[in-house]
């Protein structure tokens, strides 16, 4: 039975080399290794090559040139060493290989145990807590950076800052920052601003460095300074790999110099635009308030109509009552008085002096009518006297006297003298005649 | 006869009249009679008369003044 | 009759007329009927012109001026 | 009648007309209703030239100024 | 009513001016009501008259300028 | 009301405005709310002037320097 | 706040700035607002616009005194 994989290939030695290389690389990129060295060699490639091992396995290392440099100690054999290796599989030989980017001592007395006992130590006491924190001005007023007064970190804290902040007050405070007194003067220089209380902020800084280069951040004397102060410190020490005990106890911790700056100091610019722009908010909504309030008030000042429209209606309400008024009283009035001059006029009617001369007529009718019938009683009285006188005028017995007889009376009492023995001489008598009578004496009667 | 009357003389008159017109009276009686005729148609007349100026006075003062238009009222004044 | 009006006068003075033209007054009697006819006549005009004179009075004290044309209003006054 | 008000005395008049209207008063009745009539038409016009005087008044009063036009509203003034 | 306001007033002319505009009063009643009335109008003018006053000072001293043309916002002030 | 502040002042105005649109109030009731709308309207544009000067002013001394733009943004000073 | 910061001074803006936005306050209290808003704006300002830049440097004198003097980076990078 031919020794196949499952897609029936078989493998070439230098595939399936590359093959487990690629695996063993991309499963391991970098990891942290302890071990024990041993056949520690360096030939003149400066390159050193060796094993680590420990009870149970050994494994090939290599250490390039490059990354030796930066080594703080030298590593020998027997030595049990901490590093950062990233794993490497070496075709031609089909060996794989350690290659060591850093790598230092592991184990008692060394400079990472003393480091790793001290962080422990202040770790205990809570010196890293959160709680100690002190927050970071958001604009210092003045900013003191303790760090070496020459070298490239200074130099970035004061470009950064200035670039940052043009109105930043920076204050230098030299100190040594590897060698013996570092620790003291850091010291000092982080009490002697505590002490001088002018400033806001402490930057404490340090370029790179091998971990004995950065020795004096990682002592107890200056942690304790960090944490005893009262002004916020930050550190910006090394690289930004590089941790520091400083680091730990520092109220906050930038991975380098320039960004220590950089936390410290907002950027001006950006704060000026914030507070204009603030500024700029608050007219505007102080503006819309007043604006707002302004259209409201002249919207209400609009509708707040003047009754004078009212007064108008109501005057010509009065106006149109009291014409009404004018025109029911002079209607009644002259109602009253046609009413009144009609009565008037019907009573005149009812007694017309032509009724009272009818009357007048009538009553003069009547008296013509007594006046006639009184003229006929007259009249016929007349008329039968008259006619009664004519006839006795013709019995008259003077008549006869016509004839030549005449009538002798007695003068006196009228007696007819129709004897002459009745009269006497000188008896007076009265003869009748026809035309006259003579009143005569008797002679003598005979 | 208590009083004597218009009516009354005229009447004495008219019998008068016919005892005269039947003739038989003497002259003397037909004097009597005639004269007492003659002072009834006086008596009658001076009776007509004053009536009749009574009445004219009566007439006259129904109106208070002279009225002689009163039966002419037709008559316009001009 | 309590009070003499100007109806009861001149219904007597009707009566009057009447009983004047039945004839059968003796002259006396006639004058006498005349007499009280010509007094009712009097007093009814009196009692007319009276009457006649308050009318024209009271008509025009009526209107607070002369009326004449009272009872003439069809005449325009021209 | 507690008080003579105008329309009583209207009403009197008016009551005075119909019954001269009806003919059956007496001259005298007739004249005492005429008098009383002219009476009341009297009282009655009095009382509305009272009015009318006491009206434009008023009329004058209540604006201020005088209000000739009151009752010639239709005569345009010029 | 314990104060008399310019509309109980208003109220009562329009009573007024309907009462006589029914017809039905009396010629007294009438020229009772038509006083009142008269003096309801002058009260109620009077006031208007007071209230214009007061509103053209109101709407004056609102403005802080005269504004004469308050009542007659038609006409433009060219 | 302890104090009259812009905030009171205008709603009692808009209280106004409003019952003053109801048309329910009397004539007097009327002028009486115009008045003290007027005065409202008066004492709100006063608290407006010199809220708006005291702002001119305070944005004038914030930038240090005259802003007179403030609240006539829309005119561009030239 | 026993000292005013910026950074107080700019939250307070802030603050003063959202409330006004938020437009709950009555006039007066806006222009108190505006007014510490002006007042922190200018505070603000005025730190910004701190232009002087100053380094100093601090050490001590020889008898251990402190020593401020003008900081002078040795060589400008250049």
């Amino acid at each position: 039975m031919p020794a196949q994989n499952k897609d029936g290939r078989t493998y070439t030695v230098g595939r399936l080399t590359r093959e487990i290389k690629s695996l063993l690389e991309e499963r391991y990129p970098f990891l942290w290794i302890t071990g024990e060295v041993s056949n520690f060699v360096t030939p003149a490639s400066g390159h050193s090559y060796f094993s680590l091992k420990d009870t149970n396995a050994v494994i090939s290392c290599v250490m390039f040139k490059n990354q030796k440099r930066r080594l703080q100690f030298r590593p020998e054999n027997g030595m049990k060493i901490t590093g950062m290796a990233r794993i490497s599989l070496y075709e031609p030989r089909g060996s794989y290989q350690l290659i060591f980017e850093h790598m230092e001592p592991a184990g008692a007395g060394s400079l990472q145990q003393a480091f790793d006992a001290l962080k422990k130590k202040l770790a205990d006491l809570g010196w890293f807590d959160p709680a100690h924190k002190k927050t970071l001005p958001f604009l210092p007023g003045k900013v003191s950076v303790i760090t070496s007064g020459t070298g490239a970190a200074v130099r970035d804290i004061i470009h950064v800052a200035t670039r940052r902040f043009p109105g930043c007050r920076l204050e230098i405070v030299p100190v040594k920052v590897q060698g013996e007194t570092a620790e003291a003067q850091i010291e000092a220089a982080i009490r002697l601003v505590n002490r001088m209380k002018t400033s806001d902020v402490i930057i404490l800084a340090r370029g790179g460095g091998s971990i004995e280069d950065l020795w004096a951040f990682n002592t107890e004397t200056v942690a304790c300074a960090i944490y005893e102060s009262e002004i916020p410190v930050i550190t910006g020490v090394g690289h930004e790999i590089d941790f520091t005990i400083a680091d730990f106890v520092a109220d906050l911790r930038a991975p380098t110099p320039s960004a220590a700056a950089e936390m410290v100091l907002p950027d001006q610019q950006a704060l000026a635009q914030q507070v204009n722009r603030l500024n700029l908010a608050l007219n505007t909504a102080m503006e819309k308030r007043i604006r707002l309030l302004k259209d409201r008030l002249s919207e209400l000042g609009g509708r707040l109509k003047s009754p004078a429209r009212v007064v108008d209606d109501f005057r010509f309400r009065i106006e149109d009552a009291e014409n009404r008024l004018h025109a029911a009283m002079d209607r009644k009035v002259s109602r009253d008085r046609e009413r009144l001059f009609w009565l008037r006029r019907t009573l005149e009617n009812s007694l017309p002096i032509s009724r009272i001369r009818e009357k007048a007529k009538q009553v003069t009718d009547l008296k013509g009518a007594i006046d006639m019938a009184m003229t006929r009683y007259t009249d016929t009285g007349a008329a039968r006297l008259r006619e009664l006188s004519a006839r006795l005028d013709t019995l008259n017995p003077a008549a006869i006297l016509d004839r030549g007889y005449s009538i002798t009376r007695e003068l006196g009492n009228g007696r007819v003298v129709t004897d002459a023995d009745t009269v006497s001489t000188d008896d007076r008598v009265e003869i009748i005649l026809a035309k006259g009578r003579l009143v005569t004496r008797v002679e003598s009667p005979e | 006869m208590a009083k004597k009357t218009f009516e009354s003389a005229l009447a004495q008159l008219e019998d008068i009249v016919r005892e005269m017109e039947s003739g038989e009276l003497t002259l003397e009686q037909a004097v009597k009679k005639y004269e007492t005729g003659i002072a009834q148609t006086k008596f009658c007349l001076d009776i007509l008369d004053k009536t009749e100026k009574k009445i004219t006075q009566l007439s006259r003062t129904s109106t208070g003044e002279p009225k002689e238009t009163l039966f002419e009222a037709e008559t316009p004044p001009e």
